[in-house]
């Protein structure tokens, strides 16, 4: 590490304590910063150029609605960023949960388990089934990442990307054509909203709870994520994304290791999937499409691989894009009457400017917005000497590594 | 860094927007949302129909207040995303001067944005869903959860339970056909109308010979049609809209030895005449005669021509296919207002009573229209179109035959 | 070299094994083959070939690109999309042909000049895109040029919507719909004009990268780049090179496509595309003859799926055949030229 | 100590062991032993079949021929009846399968019991699958009583005691020299996931632990302070240590070094010599050493064995083998008599 700073400004150096302090309190740095970021939030969603644009509730809604890919592309980077398994079918994982949860949460889902359980309690209880649900959501999720990842594992690089992208098509089929469990293309309505004891069950027109409850969930999810990865099983990941033959060789079980990664990186899609679910009170098999796949790869890659904070900043940075920005682009020329620009249906140019601006992102920071440490440290020795060698040797790494 | 960039990104274009925000010369601002999918392929469908909402708004005027739209787009990357469906809902109730939303398009956006709207009392008006689950039983009341008795959900569109069922024995009734074929295109209103249509059939002596379902996105048909021909129907009927297949399957029943059957649909294919671009006439070609279809509208309606023709001078093309609902809703909620407003103050709460008495009948552009107790239109007269092609120059184009009142 | 010791059991079982595996090899696709046509009839047997030949043009273009440069070119699948539009322009807007053509001697030249205009077209965009979103990223984190690919398939499917709209657009079906009959079954010569467009490409295909010298400079670049360059081999254009046949072989899918089914739209690149991927891995990706037969193979296992009444089904279908054949041969059905690299 | 380590038990015994790929024959029924705390080499000019046979050993191709026995059990064998365990692990789900199908074709389970079982048989396939693939030591015995033989994995040797470095270095090129260790020390820890995630004082010790016994490797091989260097910025023989270092820390009773000494100059290579001799006075290892260079084992071996062509031909003393003819015509390639 100490080697890598190069030129010691005193931004840099400063930058690099905090790294310091932030590595070595980890759990409260995260408490700390996401209640730092949960708190500023809405302070910036109650001031006046965000609140003339949306109303400050509809800015929490979209804050959580973030959260939810904030909590994918956490999952995702532990597959993807760290353990290098590219996983282009993850939307299935974000499915399972959801619909695990609408098992125990919707009269529709009590019938098919036989139990009755939403029609005859109150709302205030069956929405504190929620709360267990995040937990059972992750482990259904989980025990869905093996099944599905088990046949996957002897496949190197692409072959494994491939496999994963048919899984992404193929549990979206599943629930769209098992209508009798599953309620085929109409979905599972109605819902359980979560509650809690004290405040009973969420209303839709309240955000504040799903908003407080998701930093919460961020806050555990990503703590736990961290600690994971700074374990002897992250060590593992990380080992095999550089080496597979070497990890072997220091006496991992790679089939294990990776399987593992597949388990843990579901189990965060089946906690964002209840979360969604919950929040949605409808899951219906168009909410699970490659694109949601794809788009929270394109933020984990955008954020920095590997890297924990910057992939849940490359979350809300696409997610501001695609939901938010994009949306508001016709109002907004309209309003600067802007000469020519006022004329352009903006609605129809989302594809070509988010296409654009997912080109334009990857020329301009080819290695995501925030790398860690050990890529920065990759791409640092590419640049302090640019000879080709060098280049050379320093996408063969890289090459390595994403195998 | 980057963040505090885009951050300023948002900030300025939040300036911007919020300068349309306020009341405007001491009159009461009011604001019906419009909540379609309004990118990607989606357009194709949802597009008339925001049209035809806004040219509506557009013309009405009330003394006292004034009227805004806002138009929201929930098509995220190309197809309706049920999420953005609701962040939407949750904006639109969050501002206090919308009194009405048109909207949405698909069914499961509109399963997302009923309880959010039910909580907050908004009127809505789907131009196009016609899932009974959402209005009807107890799946309906599971949508309504907050107020299960306070219906703010309203819908001009026929359900499938209603419009399967009659074009089912149009074919049976009136084109003497005694076997049929269905394939659907896997979607809520394709599968639905499917089901539906398949129910009755039988139940009137006719045979299914074959059922097949192919998503939307299919471009070859032709496995599924040549299957088809081997069980030698007398008629296809396709359970979809023409942008999932309506009229890629009826173009290619003629490379699969079906030529010239009769074709049977919903008002899913009923999108315009031969040279409307994408409309199922024009695609098919020649290939769309004998094709049949129903609209959930009395056929002979007044004001019908006259829309067609101020919708033309203003946006150049000829009616999409969901443009008489999308105008049809502006038209319920705008009057809705007006009744709120003689009674006294126009609130959410008024417009949305205004609109949902049972006793109140809205003239429309589909004819005249009112609700039941849960919102589905009273409204059930189903007319039969088939194909003439030498109408509309020779272009061919959807001529009436007759229509039955299912009430 | 050495022999093993005639009495090894592993040197008895050995020289039988060899000798059995090439007759298997031909006889096992063969039985395949009359099979599947016994069990689907002629007309869906030719259903399934048309749709596979496209597949499979397609899944040339995705593999090439892959071998030559691991890249993932979700873009692959816009540029069929393109190639379709492309030929109903110059076809139906330029020309203004709607109907079928029944003499030859018109047919074929306007035939010959929709895919020649088609595939330099499309072939001159697949060089741009690569020199603009991807050549870049050459020395980047494998996933960049990944994502940029779907943006770059974003971009282009703005590009064409904006153009012709969110719907359906015609193309004129110039090729007569005539049916040549065999017994009872009648087929199309259409399907059958398809099935050998698309065998002489991917003959002409293997020819070019077998017998000629850029050909040469592809496979050796696909194999280790660095030495390809060190033997003299100019990388930069031998991949754009790759781009140009690769993105030209999908335009010339793209018209086959409309002649066949009349109608494209802006969007449909993308379930052709991820087909075409699919085919590409099934085969062994990076292997031009596997893409081709991965084409093929999921052209009839769709139809299959149909002729079994699991329409709904095909794609779950589909994705599962090919987790079933990778857990098995982890590299694809002719994977092993590759497996050394991976 | 002062006897002969010859004369040990062996560790390690390979028995007939063939190696073939196609036509070639890159290693012909080779025996071989490593006596306990000896150290060993096994030499042949380039394209012997060393690093075939070196990777037969450890378990990363498998042999055509032969078996090696490490510490008296089987680990390494030509695969036996492999078909065999892939119809065992689907042939449950298959019966389960068709019983279900069976039972719903003639009415006695219906609805709800139906998907249930259809469920089960999923499960079942896919559980057996994962046996397969994770293959626990339980199953393997189990497996190899009924006549199914696998060879154990790289990893599963490494468990078994058997440590090795790569002839071009295989670091962890983007990870710090201590974190390469602590990689290595993966077999030893034993942390499991619920404790990374509460983070309970055990788990905190033994990472603690661990890092100090990184740090002493780091110290044995000579790597003291350099800890927190990233790996790929350090000297060439600095990297062969850690290497050294990182596979020392999974315990290994048996070292296999490939070509260790590839690549130093002379005076680097003579302190990898002392640090060899080190490991075994000191940690009472035993050590394989694979060299295309003789002059580097003929200071430290006990016993030198020549592979050329894929054939073991001379073994013994290094001035026995220095002095035997074939060695000699295999390395300087006089033609033979």
């Amino acid at each position: 590490m100490s080697a890598a700073a190069a030129s010691p400004t005193s931004f840099a150096s400063r930058r690099k304590r905090l790294a310091e302090v932030s590595s070595r309190h980890r759990s409260w740095s995260i408490v700390v910063g996401i209640a730092i970021v949960g708190t500023v939030l809405p302070i910036l969603a109650a001031i006046p150029p965000f609140t003339l644009a949306t109303p400050t509730n509809a800015w929490m809604d979209g804050f959580t609605n973030a959260g939810v890919f904030v909590l994918l592309a956490i999952g995702l980077n532990l597959v993807v960023g760290v353990a290098g398994l590219l996983d282009l079918g993850y939307a299935a994982f974000f499915a399972i949960g959801a619909y695990t949860y609408s098992y125990v949460a919707s009269p529709f889902g009590n019938s098919i388990l036989g139990i009755k359980f939403v029609e005859v309690v109150s709302p205030d209880i069956a929405g504190l089934v929620f709360w267990p649900m995040l937990l059972v959501g992750a482990l259904v999720a989980a025990l869905f990442g093996i099944l599905l990842g088990a046949p996957t594992l002897r496949l190197r690089g692409d072959y494994l990307a491939i496999v994963t992208l048919g899984f992404g098509e193929i549990v979206p089929i599943v629930f769209l054509n098992a209508d009798a469990v599953t309620n085929g293309t109409n979905g599972v309505g109605g819902l359980a909203r979560p509650a809690l004891p004290i405040i009973g069950s969420f209303s839709a027109l309240n955000p504040w709870p799903y908003y407080v409850s998701m930093l919460v969930v961020v806050a555990v999810v990503m703590m736990l994520a961290y600690r994971l990865v700074e374990s002897r099983l992250g060590r593992a990941w990380e080992a095999i994304r550089e080496d597979e033959l070497a990890a072997a060789a220091s006496g991992i079980n790679t089939v294990t290791a990776k399987l593992l990664a597949f388990a843990l990186g579901a189990s965060t899609a089946g906690i964002a999937g209840v979360f969604n679910a919950s929040k949605l009170v409808t899951v219906s098999p168009d909410q699970f499409t490659f694109i949601v796949s794809f788009t929270v790869l394109a933020m984990v890659v955008l954020g920095g691989m590997g890297n924990f904070w910057g992939v849940a900043v490359g979350a809300f940075v696409i997610y501001t894009i695609n939901n938010v920005l994009l949306k508001v682009l016709n109002q907004f020329f309209d309003q600067v009457s802007f000469p020519i620009l006022k004329d352009i249906d903006f609605i129809q140019l989302q594809f070509l400017l988010y296409g654009l601006a997912l080109v334009a992102m990857m020329l301009w920071r080819p290695e995501g917005l925030f790398p860690n440490s050990r890529r920065q440290r990759e791409l640092h020795t590419a640049m302090t000497e640019p000879g080709e060698d060098e280049l050379v040797t320093a996408e063969a790494t890289s090459e390595e590594g994403q195998r | 860094m980057k963040l505090a960039r885009v951050g300023a990104a948002l900030a300025a274009a939040a300036i911007v927007v919020s300068a349309c925000g306020g009341s405007s010369g001491g009159n009461k601002v009011l604001t019906i949302g419009i909540s379609f999918p309004l990118s990607g392929s989606s357009l194709a469908s949802a597009g008339p129909a925001r049209d035809g909402a806004l040219l509506a708004i557009k013309d009405f005027t009330l003394a006292g207040y004034t009227i805004k739209t806002t138009i929201f787009d929930h098509a995220v990357n190309g197809s309706h995303d049920p999420q953005q469906g609701s962040k939407d809902m949750t904006t639109l109730v969050a501002d206090p001067t919308v009194v009405g939303v048109v909207g949405p398009f698909n069914s499961s956006i509109a399963k997302v944005q009923i309880p959010i709207s039910n909580e907050a009392g908004l009127l809505q008006c789907s131009p196009a869903n016609t899932n009974p689950d959402l209005t009807k039983g107890d799946a309906g009341k599971q949508l309504r959860a907050k107020a299960p008795d306070k219906i703010n959900y309203v819908r001009v569109a026929t359900t499938d339970d209603i419009q399967g069922p009659a074009v089912a024995t149009y074919g049976i009734k009136t084109l003497n056909l005694k076997s049929v074929a269905i394939i659907d295109d896997t979607e809520t209103y394709g599968k639905g109308i499917a089901d539906a249509f398949a129910a009755e059939w039988t139940k009137l002596g006719g045979t299914v010979v074959g059922r097949e379902g192919a998503p939307k996105g299919t471009t070859d048909y032709t496995a599924i049609l040549t299957k088809f021909a081997a069980a030698k129907p007398d008629a296809v009927f396709y359970g979809g809209v023409t942008s999932t297949g309506g009229g890629l399957v009826r173009k290619q029943m003629e490379q699969s030895g079906l030529t010239g059957l009769a074709y049977l649909g919903g008002d899913g294919i009923q999108d315009g005449n031969g040279s409307t671009d994408g409309g199922y006439i024009s695609i098919a070609g020649a290939a769309a005669a004998n094709s049949f279809s129903s609209v959930a509208a009395i056929h002979d309606i007044p004001g019908a021509a006259d829309f067609a023709a101020k919708y033309k001078a203003e946006y150049k093309v000829d009616l999409g296919s969901y443009s008489a609902s999308g105008y049809a809703c502006a038209q319920i909620i705008l009057q809705a207002i007006k009744t709120a407003a003689a009674k006294g103050d126009v609130t959410r709460e008024a417009v949305r009573a205004a609109a949902t008495d049972t006793a109140t009948k809205f003239d429309t552009v589909l004819g005249p229209v009112s609700f039941d107790a849960v919102g589905d239109t009273s409204q059930k007269i189903i007319s039969m179109y088939k194909v003439d092609m030498t109408a509309a120059g020779g272009k061919g184009d959807w001529i009436f035959d007759y229509q039955v009142d299912y009430k | 070299m050495t022999a093993l010791p005639a009495t090894s059991e592993a040197g008895a079982r050995v020289p039988m094994g060899a000798s059995l595996r090439p007759l298997l090899r031909l006889v096992i696709p063969a039985l395949l083959v009359v099979g599947a046509y016994a069990f689907m009839g002629p007309e869906q047997f030719v259903n399934a070939m048309t749709r596979g030949a496209i597949y499979a043009l397609i899944a040339l273009g995705y593999t090439m690109v892959y071998g030559i440069i691991e890249l993932i070119n979700f873009a692959h699948g816009d540029m069929f999309m393109m190639g379709a539009f492309v030929s109903l322009t110059f076809l139906g807007q330029i020309l203004g042909l709607t109907g079928s053509i029944t003499e030859i001697a018109k047919l074929a030249p306007l035939l010959v000049a929709a895919f020649f205009i088609s595939m330099i077209v499309m072939g001159a965009v697949g060089v741009t895109i690569e020199r603009l979103a991807y050549k870049p990223l050459r020395a980047a984190p494998r996933l960049a040029p990944l994502i940029t690919a779907i943006g770059v398939s974003f971009i282009l499917q703005n590009i064409v919507m904006l153009k012709y709209g969110p719907y359906q657009t015609n193309s004129p079906k110039i090729f007569p719909s005539v049916d040549i009959v065999i017994g009872t079954a009648k087929i199309p010569a259409l399907s059958l004009f398809i099935i050998v467009v698309a065998v002489v490409m991917m003959i002409a295909l293997q020819l070019f990268i077998g017998r000629t010298r850029l050909g040469r400079a592809m496979r050796s670049t696909a194999a280790d780049r660095d030495a390809a360059q060190l033997m003299g081999v100019n990388i930069n254009r031998t991949i754009a090179i790759t781009f140009l046949i690769g993105a030209a072989l999908a335009g010339a899918a793209g018209v086959v496509n409309g002649l066949q089914y009349g109608v494209s739209r802006f969007d449909d690149g993308f379930q052709a595309g991820l087909k075409a991927f699919t085919a590409a891995v099934l085969g062994g990706i990076g292997n031009t003859v596997g893409a081709a037969l991965g084409g093929f193979i999921i052209g009839f296992i769709e139809v299959g799926a149909t002729v079994m009444g699991f329409s709904r089904w095909g794609p779950a279908i589909v994705f599962g055949t090919l987790v079933i054949v990778l857990v098995f041969r982890p590299s694809g059905l002719l994977g092993q030229q590759l497996g050394e690299r991976a | 100590m002062s006897e002969n380590p010859l004369d040990n038990e062996p560790i390690l015994v390979a028995e007939g062991v063939s190696r073939r790929f196609g036509g070639l024959v890159a290693v012909n029924t080779v025996d071989f032993t490593i006596p306990e705390r000896a150290i060993v080499s096994l030499i042949g000019p380039n394209g012997a079949g060393k690093t075939t046979f070196f990777n037969v050993l450890l378990g990363v191709i498998d042999p055509t021929a032969g078996s090696v026995v490490f510490r008296g059990r089987r680990m390494i064998a030509r695969p036996e009846r492999v078909g065999f365990e892939s119809l065992l692990w689907v042939l449950p789900a298959v019966l389960l399968g068709l019983l279900s199908g069976l039972l719903a074709e003639a009415g006695i389970v219906s609805g709800r019991l139906v998907a249930l079982l259809g469920f089960l048989t999923l499960m079942l396939l896919v559980g057996s699958l994962l046996l397969a693939i994770i293959r626990p030591v339980w199953y393997s015995t189990a497996l190899e009583r009924i006549g199914i033989f696998r060879s154990a994995r790289p990893n599963d040797m490494v468990t078994a005691g058997v440590g090795r470095t790569f002839q071009n270095i295989r670091l962890f090129q983007n990870m710090t020299a201590i974190e390469n260790v602590l990689v290595g020390m993966h077999t030893q820890l034993h942390g499991n996931l619920l404790e990374a995630f509460l983070q309970t004082p055990r788990v905190k010790a033994e990472e603690k632990a661990a890092e100090r016994r990184a740090d002493d490797l780091l110290t044995l091989v000579g790597l003291h302070g350099k800890g927190n260097e990233g790996a790929r910025n350090l000297p060439y023989g600095d990297q062969r240590r850690l290497e050294i270092a990182r596979a020392l820390a999974a315990n290994p009773k048996l070292l296999l070094l490939d070509e260790p000494a590839a690549g130093m100059n002379p005076k680097e290579t003579l302190d990898l010599v002392a640090l060899i001799s080190k490991l075994r006075d000191d940690l009472g290892l035993t050590i394989l050493l694979i060299e295309h260079d003789m002059k580097v084992v003929m200071g430290i071996s006990d016993r030198v064995t020549v592979l050329d062509h894929g054939e073991k031909i001379a073994e013994g003393t290094p001035e026995q083998v220095r002095k035997d003819p074939r060695v000699i015509e295999a390395y300087l390639g006089a033609p033979a008599a």
